[in-house]
């Protein structure tokens, strides 16, 4: 057994206690109202064929919406980072509009993208933007100005800089952003649709709650935690292909 | 000149930015793409605000929703970091702390609170658990990311110089680390308050977000919509909090960056 | 004596008036109660309230602390505060947009319909309602969404017709765009007689213990409703207060109340419990009897 | 002024109010196209501060630079710097092959195989035939400073300001590189500003050296090497006119001494 | 063996599978108390690996380094080193003083006020009298050199590594550096290891000079320096003793070159 997968394995102690502790206050509470993860699993077992339905909508939704907001803020966070001025100047906006709660803006988003896929797509979006553009912004904000030298001296242009130079220097905290965009743009597709309920695995989860079958909900909630782990691991692997030169650069060498 | 321009720009950046979410906002409404009845103008807004304002209710619940986040975020903050550095500490429980994390992330508050009612009830423990349940993320993620990638060569120094694990967490790859976990802090702040308006929503009596509620269920759009943009203003406000706060603690940060030109 | 602690989870309307009325003038501390309110989102948490041990009482629509019951929540309802009867007591609409050409019922068939909760009052009167005219909820499209936000909806074309109640059953009227029909009112198409439109309730235990705090919540309610319908002026400045009501819309707003007793019997919830099987909400057969605990005050 | 290069009157200060510290005050020079001038001066004189500004890098609160005949304000195309902070100057995700690639961007009149060709080839002159594919973070200090040194030669820069450039590599490669950069200079009619510590090797190097002052610095004196090219590591260094020449820049900066025992 | 520093079949390797690369092969050591030794060899050969590995910073795969007759895991008390990336084993977010007396926290029997005072003489006996306040991305490259060295002074260990201390500091400094690390040294019995790339700073510095190997490196070559102590910066170099190790060394590093010229 490698030493990765000793660590891996002892890891999963700590939410299997958590588990255990959650297992103990619902025999303590004894209502349909707190099921144990016993009962979740059976509620999977009972529910699953519904949910893997639900989940795709989900889920897709989710994809969606954080590609949207990667692929509009990344570059933006780095253009605000690079170009001081007017980045320190719109710093407040971001803070005015990412304090905004989603269950505030949904109605206003409403108005203009209705009830459907398109208003859903758009909060979630919105939802993994702000931790995506924070990050890159403050990251490519950080830069250590011998790069931005290198830069000039070698007559990059602007756009040039920002993506031979700010971008890839950027990335492991773009890196962070992104595991939180991700984490946002699940959270916000299901309370998206607990809110604007017409599908996907927040109405199912909302129709459990009203209808007293917590549990039914809390199996389908599993499941986009299980998805958050899979999406997670890849960035882990991701990060470990593409941004080595970070963490082995700073690791002393064994 | 443009240099002027810019130091006026920068030190006037908050009402600027006020004046632009208005003028947007006023634009939308001249052009008419929504009924006025749910998209109000500015004016029509800020009489319906200054009257709440007159009443007095709207500065208690302000207070009330502001102090909530600042503890919230205090609480998020400390409980974050101090993840990170267990994690950075423990590889075994960074580990365990990750699957955690990955599992509990992704779910939404409202998911929970049906069973978090038995367990903490209605009241303060209920919201602590919603805010700080939303909020850890991004202290805990930057912290990781931030504390792993301290260099070599510092850890190095620090260990050269006696410094225990221990120690060495302490006095070389927090100061290192700070600034990019500031970064993922600035980040909770917004979620702060995004989370006590939330759970005041789901449970509430009083705040800001008990009172949008109220306002929404009676038709009020001019207040509600208020009460939205001075939530916004209460991320500028706690923002300011933080940034000071980054100031005296990584204030070498701040101005080693600026020396570029 | 210390006063009874009596913590009463609500969702917010406009039934609940007296009480917050009551609570504001003191009536329940003068009747030796320490009464404190707290505002859930949906009759579902109001439930989770009560089972929690959160809150002593709930009050919600009657569907909640019935399917509550039904899924292994002892909870039990002992009062009522609204009622609804044919032809002008009623206090839930369906209402359609002029845009979705709805002209009636049957004109919904395969149209986009709203509602602002599952399992809810609101779903039995579509279910109920659309029986009338053959339909099912399988012909139709459903979203679920909060009151406020359905006019814009209605509006902005995202819904063709929708469940509503007031303050927003009286916006839509007042709204040219919107060009709103009305295609039904009443919970259940049947409202010769008055139907129970909400519900007091609390856990089998609390109720066997705490009769006594029970009869005086009635009599508190009793006497602030009784106030209430006295006094106009004294209402519209509770709408004002406790619902965020404008002066001008609290002048044309009155309290939903048809019968001046609030005492549940069983046959009250056995209507709606045939209604919830006839419709399909649930397979039956449901005894009225198990959901009421008879308050007399 | 004529030259390819030329300062005037700069000044150039740190700072602001109580804090502000003048580093360069009152500079004047001026470089012809072909020279090679090496500029020598105390730790901490501001050699770094003056090759920011004659590469645009730094804007002077006084005076102007030129470069060919135009006011320099920002890095002029034509103008390639080797950084005293090599190890920060090179990009850690790209492999060492690559950095050298990067420097060049802007040369012209090769397709990517030749560019490639031409990359490994320079690092292979620098000493590291093998390290093409290693990250820089990889390598030992004074390859990453070839590394850097390879990144500006590959620029085919008309004018290379290089910042202590041989400051961590071994004598015999620093030889080595001298003559190399030598050999370069000449063939592409390059112009070269080198800044170093090593006086042997600012005369050895240079056409005319610069001495500068200490803070705020200026130039203090112009010694013209009178000696042929190319140039040997053996005979030059012995040449009377070679140790003439170190001799007189030696007791200059003697002269300038700063700090003192410890007691 | 004996010493208070010693390294024994010393072997160490970077990478593993195919791209693994053996840096340390096979080397022995051995460090007598108040002995100043200087290491040369060509760039790239490891010396900076060894260093690590001489301090208990990185472990070696095979063999064995004591210090003090104990085997070296972790890094010792009473051993101090400054490293070659000077620029980053500063910390930036303390001032030039505060990173001194950083290297000042294992020192005993000085109260705060007693070191802050220490330190700041430190600093200006390496030249920086009032840059104590300044942060060291404030300062020129060699000025943050020096704060490196103040602050390996400051901790006064019994055994200092410098590696490339001086690799960035002009000749007159240079030599002041030199004579107050000899003194320093001499004063309070200190044994050092100094690693250079100036075959004369290492000759003039040395009791003994050990010439490393090209990569896999190990001590090739033992030169006792046969000269008094103290040292003069004009006399010692003109002692034929001096001259001739010189000699010696310069001969043996030629004949490990390795780069070729570009064609
Ligand atoms: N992290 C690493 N991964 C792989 N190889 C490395 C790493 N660090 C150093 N090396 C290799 O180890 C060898 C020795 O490096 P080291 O830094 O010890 O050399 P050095 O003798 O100090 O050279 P210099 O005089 O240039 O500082 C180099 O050839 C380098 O390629
Ligand atoms: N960011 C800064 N803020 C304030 N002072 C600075 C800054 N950068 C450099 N200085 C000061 O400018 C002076 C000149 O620095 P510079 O780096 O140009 O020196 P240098 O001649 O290159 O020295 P060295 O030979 O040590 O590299 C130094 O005294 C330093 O203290
Ligand atoms: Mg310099
Ligand atoms: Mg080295």
């Amino acid at each position: 057994m490698t030493r990765q997968t000793r660590i891996a394995l002892w890891g999963l102690l700590v939410p299997l206690a958590i588990l255990a502790l959650w297992q103990v206050a619902a025999m303590l509470q004894r209502t349909p109202l707190f099921p144990g993860p016993g009962k979740v699993a059976l509620a999977i077992w009972a529910n699953y064929p519904v949910i893997l339905r639900e989940l795709g909508i989900t889920l897709l939704r989710a994809v969606v919406g954080f590609g949207l907001a990667a692929v509009t803020m990344i570059p933006l966070g780095i253009f605000l980072g690079r170009v001081r001025v007017i980045g320190r100047v719109l710093e407040p906006l971001m803070d005015m509009l990412a304090t905004l709660p989603p269950p505030a803006i949904i109605p206003l988003v409403m108005l203009f993208a209705g009830t459907g896929d398109g208003a859903k797509v758009v909060i979630i979006a919105y939802a993994a933007a702000v931790p995506l553009l924070m990050n890159t912004y403050e990251a490519s904000h950080s830069i250590h100005p011998m790069l931005s030298r290198v830069a000039r001296s070698l007559h990059l242009s602007r756009f040039e800089t920002m993506r031979l130079i700010d971008l890839p220097s950027s990335l492991p905290m773009i890196a962070t952003g992104a595991r939180l965009a991700i984490a946002s743009s699940l959270l916000v597709s299901v309370t998206s649709e607990m809110l604007l309920a017409t599908n996907g695995i927040g109405t199912f989860l909302q129709r459990s709650q009203e209808t007293f079958k917590i549990d039914a909900g809390l199996a389908g909630i599993a499941f986009i935690s299980l998805a958050g782990i899979i999406v997670n691991a890849g960035v882990f692997r991701l990060e470990k292909n593409w941004l080595f030169w970070h963490y082995r650069d700073q690791r002393p060498a064994e | 000149m443009i240099p002027g321009i810019a130091v006026l720009a920068e030190k006037f950046r908050v009402p600027i930015c006020i004046a632009l979410v208005l003028g947007v906002w006023q634009i939308v409404f001249v052009l008419g793409v929504v009924n006025e009845k749910y998209f109000p103008s500015i004016p029509t807004i800020a009489v319906a605000f200054g009257q709440m304002l007159t009443d007095g209710s709207v500065i208690a619940a302000w207070a009330t929703t502001f102090l909530r986040a600042l503890i919230g975020l205090i609480g998020a903050a400390l409980l974050g970091v101090a993840l990170a550095i267990v994690s950075d500490l423990s590889p075994i429980l960074s580990r365990g702390i990750r699957y955690v994390s990955d599992v509990l992330q992704p779910i939404p508050p409202a998911a929970f609170v049906p069973m978090a009612v038995f367990m903490l009830g209605l009241g303060s423990k209920l919201y602590a658990f919603v805010i700080i349940l939303v909020t850890v993320w991004p202290p805990y993620l930057n912290g990781v990311a931030a504390l792993a990638g301290v260099g070599p060569v510092q850890l190095n120094t620090g260990r050269m110089f006696g410094l225990t694990n221990w120690g060495l967490l302490w006095r070389v790859k927090l100061p290192a680390a700070l600034p990019e976990i500031f970064t993922g802090i600035r980040y909770a702040a917004t979620i702060s308050l995004i989370a006590v308006i939330v759970s005041e929503m789901l449970a509430g009596r009083d705040g800001i977000g008990f009172m949008i509620f109220k306002k929404a269920f009676a038709m009020r759009t001019p207040e509600v919509f208020g009460l939205m943009f001075l939530v916004a203003i209460n991320g500028v406000l706690l923002n300011g909090l933080v940034n000071l706060l980054r100031r005296g603690l990584t204030g070498w940060h701040m101005r080693m960056m600026e020396r570029s030109e | 004596a210390e006063d009874a602690k009596l913590t009463v989870a609500y969702f917010l309307a406009d039934s609940m008036l007296p009480a917050l009325y009551a609570q504001e003038k003191g009536y329940f501390t003068e009747a030796g109660l320490d009464a404190e309110f707290i505002a859930v989102q949906g009759g579902p948490a109001v439930v989770s309230a009560v089972a929690a041990g959160e809150a002593d009482v709930g009050y919600a629509a009657p569907v909640p602390p019935i399917n509550g019951r039904l899924n292994g929540v002892p909870v039990k309802m002992f009062l009522q505060l609204s009622q609804e009867v044919a032809p002008d007591k009623t206090y839930t609409w369906l209402v359609a947009s002029g845009a979705s050409g709805i002209k009636d019922l049957a004109g919904v068939k395969g149209k986009k319909i709203g509602f602002n909760a599952n399992g809810g009052l609101c779903e039995l009167m579509w279910r109920d309602h659309l029986a009338t005219v053959g339909l099912t909820m399988d012909d139709v499209e459903t979203v679920v969404l909060p009151f406020p936000e359905q006019e814009a909806a209605l509006e902005q074309g995202n819904l063709d017709a929708t469940c509503t109640i007031n303050p927003f059953h009286a916006s839509m009227g007042g709204n040219a765009n919107l060009g709103a029909v009305e295609i039904a009112t009443g919970t259940l198409a049947d409202l010769s007689t008055p139907l129970m439109n909400d519900a007091l309730f609390a856990s089998e235990d609390w109720l066997a213990a705490n009769g006594e705090t029970a009869i005086k919540l009635a009599q508190v309610m009793d006497r602030a409703r009784k106030e209430l319908l006295a006094d106009r002026t004294a209402l519209e400045g509770a709408a004002v207060q406790f619902m965020e009501l404008t002066p001008e819309a609290a002048k044309s707003f009155s309290l939903p109340i048809v019968n001046e007793s609030m005492v549940i019997t069983a046959a009250d919830v056995q209507r709606i419990l045939d209604a919830m099987v006839k419709t399909g909400m649930h397979p039956g057969p449901l005894d009225g009897a198990e959901f009421v605990s008879e308050l007399k005050y | 002024m004529t030259g390819i290069l030329t300062a005037s009157d700069v000044g150039k200060s740190y700072g602001s109010g109580d804090t502000r510290m003048a580093i360069i005050d009152g500079l004047n020079l001026s470089i012809a196209k072909g020279e090679f001038v090496s500029l020598v001066g105390p730790s901490g004189c501001g050699k770094t501060t003056l090759l920011m500004c004659l590469s645009g890098l730094l804007s002077p609160n006084l005076g102007k630079v030129g470069f060919k005949g135009q006011v320099v304000t920002a890095p002029p195309i034509g103008l390639s710097v080797v950084f005293q902070d090599y190890s920060r100057s090179l990009l850690p995700w790209k492999t060492n092959l690559d950095n050298v690639l990067f420097g060049m961007r802007r040369v012209t009149g090769m397709d990517a195989a030749q560019k490639k060709a031409r990359a490994l080839e320079i690092l292979e002159a620098v000493g590291l035939p093998g390290f093409a594919g290693h990250y820089p973070w990889q390598v030992s200090g004074g390859m990453q400073q070839r590394v850097a040194i390879a990144r500006g030669i590959a620029s085919q820069s008309e004018l290379l300001l290089l910042d202590e450039p041989l400051a961590a590599v071994d004598a015999q490669t620093r030889a080595d590189m001298q003559d190399l950069l030598l050999d370069l200079a000449k063939r592409f009619d390059q112009t070269c500003v080198l800044v170093t510590h090593d006086v042997e090797e600012a005369v050895y190097m240079a056409d005319r050296v610069l001495v500068l002052g200490p803070r705020p610095t200026r130039v203090v004196r112009e010694i013209v090497v009178d000696l042929p090219k190319p140039r040997d590591q053996i005979s030059t260094r012995e040449a009377p006119a070679f140790l003439h020449a170190r001799h007189e820049v030696m007791e200059l900066i003697r002269s300038m001494r700063q700090g003192k025992a410890l007691s």
